[in-house]
């Protein structure tokens, strides 16, 4: 770690300090670990620091995402439900912090070897199941394997695929052995399927009882419908306020927006950007707008015609007017995109590329450079993908309109987008959740073999450098090499994006929140029900 | 007679408008009547007469869609068209009872006949429910229907047709009206039922000095019940008399004809001898059922070219089945039916074109056998197409044909629909559309039954002289003795699926008879007044209680 | 009565070959639906070595036919198989969504029923009045508006701008009798005005088919009263239609309330399958459809029973 | 007491006496009962109660006023059959017969009658109403009323397309059935139960996700739903033409189903056809709706008054009645509808009321 980072690292932790965020020990470890001496970090602890938040009261949650068909296999974790249900009921060896630094779960610590192909972690020996078991690296190593091996049937088996060994040593110590270089591990440790589970002697995990090291223990529940749980007193971190915590699955948006207008929910984890601005009016709900990692993307595919030549493919980018689709479709609640998926919430953003404005003329000059003026294109959404997916789609194809080009709009069915349009129509609109470094976010569906390449683009350069700056662990060498990288997909890449959606989550005034909310998941990084609390 | 000093109902000028294509339209021209107590007054008349109409706005009451436009009805001292609509249902049921044509429809299937018959008196508070029913009890026994404390408690359906007119009967008395309306009351009913019926409502019209308008279109009929009869045409009065003389000596033509009707006769046809001589249908031993339910057993008869043989039986003897079988609606489960010698198929989907443009047949209820969406020309004209592949101005002018053989003018019905005719025009269309296909047999399926006497005495010499122009055959299923007088060469009276008799008319009407032919033939009524007086002397009242159960 | 019971084996005979051919139709229709279910249950986020893992896992690289009929014989032998994606027996699975949309649609079932005959008499004592027009209008109105929409109203005018009632339906098994009542009010009253304005017409039209019969006119020359004529005479006889239509209402009840189910958020039968098709959930999909049409033919089969039971000719033979 | 409120009851009672004056009976209790109900209303609601009632009565006036002119108009400009059965149609049906006419006319001159296109964005997001936009903007800033007359071609278009093809289908099984008995029948029967019992809405979702949401697939999957409503009404109408003696007398002639079917069965079962089409339009129109609901209706940025809806349904949470204009259009047409499809089934019930 560098001594900026590390500095860094206290300046955010000053700051969280200062508005409640954590709690003095919790302070005092972090410090330690960003190579302060514990005195020094007494010093610093401010006694501006918010008073200890009131314990006590249920806190009831509606989630926008929930399926009947859900289970507790942390493998085929897939709607909101179950990943907030996993940050609740379960823990991860890392997690990510309110500032967005990556802070300790069931890891104390972890330190890399020189090349970043071996990572060590130092478990907390303070952790225990809901049953009561004590937590060692035997649960670890088999809740890592459960998404590894020929027969797992995990849909986190590719972002472990590059683990080639996972060891421990002694009963708190977990050695993962890496076929190459990997900065980000620590980091992919947060991955909401890596959650840890009870192991069973044959080295397999229990997940179909539910039980995990989380805050919260389930009493009763039903997928899709609803989870009541109650605080485990076991927990090993700071939080935890409320006595009991009932999970609700609210798909429906008006359900779900009337429900906390009602009161009969608390929180709820998404709202209607349609209606934000009315729900806004109630003095009784507060809105939480925060900037996301997760993005709209509109792939073309670059294999084929017309999107395998680059001028049809920047026309297309000019032809859209995303100050007017972030004002209609999100407004406002999102950052406008400029082509390249890295976000601002994530590390290593590179500042000051140009951003590139609507300019229907310059479209049509590339258009007829291409030979393709007229063009006549279909994009394929569907309402799932985001709320206003097919108008933002209605809405584009009007503002191409200026730049010669016929968009139809095509709305495909909800169900089976992702296996049907996604990845198979040439134009279509997705919907990416938040990923926590621009490594995992490039390597996933930006480098030229892997299988969600989306818009099948192949470029040299671009992939030679994602490759050099995963094993790079000097900071300043890795931002310039992701500013590269990010011209590259600016110019040549075969990916629009409009913009970077926020998450817009609000919650009863009742319920007290941090300043600083975690960007990882909607409410507080999915950890609402630990890290809130009531009021009064 | 009765004495005649107190009026009970005094119409005058009264005048009844219907609502028909979107106008009033008067259908009763200011009729007088005058009914005293314990008087009966037949109205007699055709369809649309309204006679019915007349009846039912003697209780201040109007169907649906008509309303009594001008005149006056007093009804012992009430002016019924100005008497609010509560008061007037206070009346009905208990001053005035009503009986209506078809007791089987007319009560209501839901619910026990005794329970019926009790509503009015319990409505009105003049009898505890279980004084009603012993009350009802007593009429029921009265009437002669059998097991009188128990019939009452049963469905509508569970009883038959003539001892539920007489429980309607009973009902109408439940509160002792002064005045009772029977509408067409025997209408409806088989000639042996008939005289059942007639016999209890006279009695107790009498017994309790009930006066009663009696409506009919049966002249015979009414000569048994009504001491004075008013003949009725198109809601204005022809005629009124007391029942003898209007007998006797009928003023009007109009009235004259009516009484005249009965008298079409043509003689009678021998069956053709020789070796050459085969019928046009031979049935022979022929049986059918419906379902499990046999409803044919071993019928058997001939019909040879150019005669007319009559089937005749009550309802349920088995005639239409027959029927059925020759056309092939209904294989027969045993024998087998020749045409020209030759064996038909039991089918009729398994026919020849040719053997079925033979057989014809016309049907009852011309209402039901005309395609109310087709025009006459097209009713008519399909067969001739259908069979001889008649087109154009060929189809066109044989149309015009088969029109005037019917006697309906081209110019006027060609393009006509159904429903703009009357009965009788129907019916005639109904014959040219099987005169159409040219046949040999025509089965006449009891054509004249819905049809007023005047009207239906047209399409019977229509009928025959069709049969003297082509030579046909007709197989004639009535229940109308007077029909079988009239037009047949051979009688066949059937009885619960069987053949009982058969034989040339003259020797069927001529005793020594099989007893039922006996008993179908004794009820018909006639026009003498003590007709059923000396029958139900000569038979007893033990008699009728097994005709009953005939 | 022996009649009565050979036309109900008959029919349930029947409506098992109907539930057989159901059950196929179903099987191929899941079976063609784009994308499978190890790709549905691993999301967007799956590659391709993990799908086909799954697949192995979960038997589908057998060929469809045999599939069908290895479930096929399992259901014959009351086995419904296990749910593919959440592994939870078929039973466990829609058990306790059938018996909360079973309490619904009685709720919705219990109010409607006599509303919708009360005021169809109503209306066809007080026909072609303003009353009757009013009625009129205002059942074609509700049954023309989407009942989502109609959800919102409500939800709206008595939960939001009242708080009557809550605005989501979620039940508990540990609620007393009269808090479920209240809980699940709005979406039974969204019922309540979807099917009424159906079976009130209906019982309006069947009323009035009869009114021009001769038993009426018959009651009417005895003096009745005209309510009792139509709650004496006509009704008795009208019940016929009036029982189908009721039946068919009945059976939408249970089968056709996916949309309110989704805006109250009350976890029935319905939500079940529209997730168990997002997921391909084979088992679940053919469990519920083949309740749904079971419950559509046992219903069916009841109307043509009450219509029996109801008409004195075939109640009372000769 | 303001100046409307002593005119509100002078003309009330005024009009009360003259009814009474001139024994108009329905009309004076109509009026009177009115001024009572007045006199209690004013009380509890005040003048503004007051003006609700006259606006309600402006209103129904108007709107009778509409339909009596209207029918006269369409008596004077049909052909003399025609007007004869005009002249029976009450006010309600010529009510409905007007909103069908306005209906008819908007959708075929949708391009001329709209200001704006049907997807052109012309404003902000949810702009209020002003004189170019009649009735504000909607969530992309595209003209709701022009979007709202282009929707009326679409949605009714669709609707009437999908209930015409399910009427062939229904009509013609059932005609077929009818005609053919036996085990013929009885297929026709099973089958119709089969897809009966399939929910409508679950049995659109798998066929919808199966052959995609193109306009003819939602056509014939609607159609295909509706179907077995159809034949079984027509099973059951054609069955009781079947047993009729004129059928009768053309089987024996030996006529071939076909003709039996287009010539003496269709024309007489048609009456009771027409009337289940007006409520199986409503039907069709809120499946397609209720498909909106969950993503499968008809594509954008076509304007379909039910996906108007869906999309703006969550408004009516906030007291906003935007996505009360398309349902309201949806409401008003089934209503006409049905008006119109009363009277024709009374004047084909031969049910005379007077």
């Amino acid at each position: 770690m560098t001594k900026s980072k590390d500095q860094d690292m206290i300046n955010r932790l000053e700051s969280a300090a200062r508005t409640g965020g954590i709690t003095k020990r919790e302070f005092i470890r972090y410090s330690v670990l960003a190579g302060l001496t514990a005195s020094t970090a007494t010093g610093l602890w401010s006694t501006k620091a918010k008073a200890q938040p009131k314990t006590g009261g249920t806190f009831r949650w509606g989630l926008h995402d929930g399926n009947t068909s859900d289970s507790h296999d942390p493998g085929t974790y897939l709607t909101r439900q179950m990943i907030f249900m996993a940050h609740t009921h379960r823990s991860f060896l890392t997690m990510i912090m309110g500032d967005g630094s990556l802070g300790p779960d069931l890891a104390d610590s972890w330190e890399a070897s020189a090349d970043a192909s071996e990572w060590t972690f130092k478990l907390t020996e303070n952790a225990s199941f809901h049953s009561g078991k004590k937590l060692t690296a035997d649960d670890v190593i088999a809740s890592l394997n459960h998404h590894r091996g020929d027969a797992s049937t995990s849909a986190a088996k590719a972002l472990l695929a590059g683990v080639t060994d996972i060891k421990k040593d002694g009963d708190y110590t977990v050695v993962v052995s890496l076929s190459g270089g990997n900065a980000d591990f620590p980091w992919l440790m947060t991955d909401y399927h890596l959650c840890i589970c009870p192991a069973k002697d044959d080295g397999t995990i229990d997940w179909e009882s539910g039980d995990g090291t989380g805050p919260y223990k389930i009493d009763s529940g039903e997928f899709g419908v609803q989870f009541n749980l109650s605080r485990h007193d076991g927990w090993h971190r700071e939080g935890a306020y409320f006595d009991k915590v009932e999970v609700i699955v609210l798909n429906d948006p008006n359900a779900r927006q009337t429900a906390l207008m009602t009161g009969d929910v608390d929180a709820v984890s998404l709202i209607e950007l349609k209606t934000m601005g009315l729900l806004q009016r109630n003095p009784n709900i507060k809105i939480h707008n925060i900037p996301s990692a997760g993005a709209i993307t509109m792939p073309m595919h670059c294999n084929a015609a017309p999107f395998d030549n680059v001028d049809v493919r920047n026309a297309l980018k000019l032809a859209m007017n995303r100050d007017e689709i972030i004002e209609k479709i999100a407004f406002g609640a999102a950052t406008k995109g400029n082509d390249f998926h890295h976000s601002p919430a994530q590390p290593y953003w590179p500042d000051g590329i140009p951003q590139r404005e609507y300019d229907p003329d310059q479209a049509k000059s590339l258009l007829k450079k291409a030979g393709a003026e007229g063009l006549t294109i279909n994009l394929s959404t569907a309402d799932s993908v985001y709320a206003g997916a097919v108008d933002m789609a209605v809405l584009y194809a009007e503002q191409a309109k200026a730049a010669g080009i016929n968009i139809n709009v095509v709305r495909e069915p909800n169900d089976g987008y992702y296996s049907d349009v996604w990845l198979k129509k040439p134009f279509c609109l997705v919907s990416w959740g938040a990923r926590p470094t621009p490594d995992v976010m490039y390597t996933l569906a930006y480098k030229d073999d892997a299988a969600w390449n989306e818009s099948f683009w192949q470029n040299e350069q671009f992939n030679k450098l994602l490759l050099q700056a995963k094993a790079e662990l000097d900071d300043a060498k890795r931002a310039d090499m992701y500013r590269e990288m990010a011209i590259l997909a600016k110019d040549d890449g075969g990916t629009i994006i409009p913009f970077f959606n926020n998450f817009v989550y609000a919650n009863s005034t009742k319920v007290g929140t941090p300043d600083q909310l975690a960007a990882s998941w909607e409410n507080d990084g999915a950890r609402a029900a630990s890290r809130w609390w009531f009021e009064s | 007679m009765v004495p005649k000093k107190d009026v009970l109902l005094e119409i005058k000028d009264l005048r009844i408008e219907g609502y028909s294509d979107e106008k009033w339209v008067e259908i009763v021209h200011g009729v007088d009547l005058t009914l005293h107590k314990g008087e009966v007054l037949g109205l007699i008349g055709e369809s649309g007469a309204g006679k019915s109409t007349i009846g039912l706005a003697s209780m201040g009451f109007a169907r649906d869609g008509c309303r009594i436009s001008g005149g006056s009805i007093e009804f012992d001292g009430m002016e019924l068209t100005t008497t609010p609509e509560s008061a007037l249902r206070a009346l009905r049921g208990s001053r005035i009872a009503y009986v209506a044509q078809s007791a089987a429809a007319s009560f209501n299937p839901s619910h026990k006949i005794i329970d019926q018959h009790t509503e009015a008196p319990i409505q009105y508070r003049i009898q505890k429910r279980v004084e009603a029913q012993e009350d009802a009890m007593q009429l029921y026994e009265r009437l002669r229907l059998p097991n009188p404390d128990e019939i009452g408690f049963r469905y509508p359906h569970q009883v038959s047709g003539g001892q539920l007119q007489r429980a309607m009967t009973a009902m109408a008395m439940a509160c002792r009206p002064d005045l009772i309306i029977f509408d067409e009351p025997t209408t409806a009913l088989d000639v042996t039922t008939q005289i059942e019926v007639l016999a209890a409502i006279r009695d107790i019209v009498d017994q309790f000095n009930t006066a009663a308008i009696y409506i009919t279109h049966d002249l015979a009929v009414v000569a048994q019940m009504a001491d004075t009869i008013k003949v009725l045409l198109k809601g204005e009065e022809v005629e009124e008399a007391p029942t003898a003389q209007m007998l006797d000596s009928p003023k009007e033509d109009y009235t004259k004809s009516l009484w005249a009707v009965r008298s079409f006769k043509r003689p009678q046809k021998q069956r053709p001898t020789g070796a050459d001589a085969i019928p046009i249908i031979s049935v022979q031993g022929i049986d059918a059922a419906y379902g499990k339910t046999k409803v044919l057993d071993d019928v058997s008869f001939d019909i040879y070219p150019g005669m007319t043989v009559a089937v005749v039986g009550e309802s349920g003897s088995g005639k239409s089945t027959t029927a059925r079988c020759i056309t092939g609606l209904l294989p027969p489960t045993k024998g087998q039916i020749l045409f020209n010698g030759e064996a038909l198929p039991p089918r009729y989907q398994d026919r020849s074109k040719e053997q079925l443009r033979q057989a014809q047949m016309i049907y009852q209820m011309a209402d039901t056998a005309l395609n109310p969406k087709i025009r006459i020309c097209d009713i008519i004209g399909r067969p001739a197409q259908f069979y001889s592949g008649l087109h154009g101005t060929a189809l066109k002018s044989r149309v015009d044909e088969l029109l005037d053989l019917i006697e309906l003018d081209p110019a006027k019905f060609y393009n006509r629909y159904p429903p703009e005719l009357s009965g009788g025009q129907k019916q005639r269309v109904g014959i040219a559309r099987a005169l159409a296909a040219d046949p040999k047999f025509i089965i006449c399926d009891e054509v004249t039954s819905a049809l007023d006497q005047l009207v239906a005495e047209g399409i019977l010499k229509l009928l025959d002289r069709l049969q003297q122009e082509f030579n046909l055959a007709y197989m004639f299923i009535t229940h109308d003795l007077a029909t079988v007088r009239s037009i047949a060469d051979e009688v066949v009276v059937m009885q619960r699926g069987k053949v009982v008799e058969q034989g040339p008319k003259d020797e069927m009407f001529t005793p020594p008879h099989h007893p039922y032919t006996d008993l179908l033939l004794s009820s018909v009524p006639e026009m003498d007044p003590n007709w059923l007086t000396t029958l139900l002397d000569e038979r007893g009242t033990d008699a009728i209680g097994e005709a009953a159960n005939v | 009565m022996g009649d009565i019971l050979q036309l109900v084996l008959k029919r349930l005979g029947l409506g098992l070959v109907t539930l057989l051919v159901v059950s196929i139709l179903i099987f191929f229709a899941v079976e063609l639906l784009p994308g499978d279910i190890a790709q549905a249950v691993l999301g967007q986020g799956a590659t391709p070595e993990t799908v086909a893992a799954l697949r192995d896992k979960l038997g589908l690289d057998q060929p469809a036919i045999f599939r069908y009929f290895q479930w096929l014989g399992g259901a014959l032998t009351g086995d419904f198989g296990v749910s593919l994606v959440s592994g939870v027996s078929v039973g466990d699975a829609i058990g306790e969504r059938f018996v909360n949309t079973l309490f619904l649609a009685t709720y919705a079932a219990v109010i409607a029923v006599p509303i919708s005959i009360i005021l169809g008499v109503i209306v066809a004592l007080l026909r072609n009045t303003l009353f009757d027009r009013v009625a009129n209008v205002a059942t074609l109105t509700s049954i023309s508006s989407p009942e989502f929409f109609l959800g919102y109203i409500l939800i709206l005018y008595l939960a939001v701008k009242t708080q009557y009632f809550p605005a989501i339906a979620s039940i508990s098994p540990d609620m007393t009798f009269g808090e479920l009542l209240h809980r699940t009010f709005l979406p039974a009253l969204t019922l309540v005005l979807v099917v009424t304005a159906h079976m009130m017409r209906m019982t309006r039209a069947a009323i009035i088919n009869l009114l021009a019969s001769p038993y009426i006119e018959m009651a009417r020359l005895k003096g009745v009263p005209p309510w009792k004529i139509i709650v004496k005479h006509a009704l008795p006889n009208a019940w016929a239609p009036i029982i189908n239509v009721v039946a068919l209402n009945l059976a939408y009840l249970i089968t056709g309330v996916v949309l309110v189910e989704v805006v109250f958020v009350y976890p029935g039968i319905g939500q079940l399958l529209v997730d168990a098709v997002a997921k391909r959930d084979f088992p679940i999909v053919q469990a519920c459809c083949l309740i749904f049409a079971a419950t559509f033919i046992l219903l069916n089969l009841a109307a043509d029973v009450g219509a029996i039971l109801t008409n004195p000719r075939l109640r009372h033979p000769k | 007491m303001s100046t409307f409120v002593i005119a509100y009851y002078a003309l009330l009672i005024g009009g009360s006496c003259l009814a009474a004056y001139f024994k108009k009976r329905e009309l004076f209790l109509l009026i009177f009962s009115l001024t009572l109900v007045s006199f209690v209303m004013g009380i509890i609601g005040g003048v503004g109660a007051l003006r609700f009632v006259t606006i309600a009565a402006g209103i129904l006036a108007l709107a009778a006023g509409t339909s009596y002119a209207f029918r006269e108009f369409l008596i004077i400009i049909a052909p003399e059959g025609v007007a004869k059965e005009l002249r029976t149609a009450p006010l309600t049906a010529a009510f409905g017969m007007f909103v069908i006419f306005t209906y008819a006319i908007a959708g075929i001159f949708a391009p001329v009658i709209a200001p704006f296109g049907e997807a052109e964005v012309i404003s902000s997001a949810f702009a209020p109403a002003d004189e170019n936009m009649l009735l504000g903007a909607d969530q992309l800033g595209r003209d709701m009323f022009s979007r709202i007359i282009y929707g009326a071609r679409n949605s009714v278009g669709l609707a009437l397309i999908a209930t015409t093809l399910a009427f062939v289908m229904g009509a013609f099984a059932g005609l077929l059935a009818a005609t053919k008995g036996g085990w013929f029948d009885q297929f026709m029967g099973r089958f119709a139960d089969v897809i009966m019992s399939v929910p409508s809405l679950i049995f659109a979702l798998l066929m919808l996700s199966i052959f995609g949401t193109n306009l003819a697939v939602i056509v014939v999957v609607v159609a295909v739903i509706y179907s077995p409503r159809v034949f079984r009404l027509t099973r059951a109408v054609a069955g009781n033409v079947v047993v009729m003696d004129y059928i009768e007398a053309a089987k024996l002639r030996g006529e071939g189903t076909w003709y039996l079917i287009r010539k003496e069965i269709l024309p007489n079962s048609t009456a009771p056809l027409i009337a289940e089409f007006g409520l199986e339009f409503c039907f069709v129109f809120l499946l397609i709706a209720g498909l909106s609901f969950l993503g499968l209706g008809i594509q954008p940025p076509t304007a379909d008054w039910g996906s108007m809806v869906r999309e703006n349904a969550t408004l009516i949470s906030f007291g906003e009645l935007t996505p009360l204009i398309p349902a309201a259009a949806i409401a008003l047409l089934t209503v006409a509808v049905n008006f119109v499809v009363d009277w024709m089934l009374f004047r084909s019930s031969g049910l005379k009321e007077v």
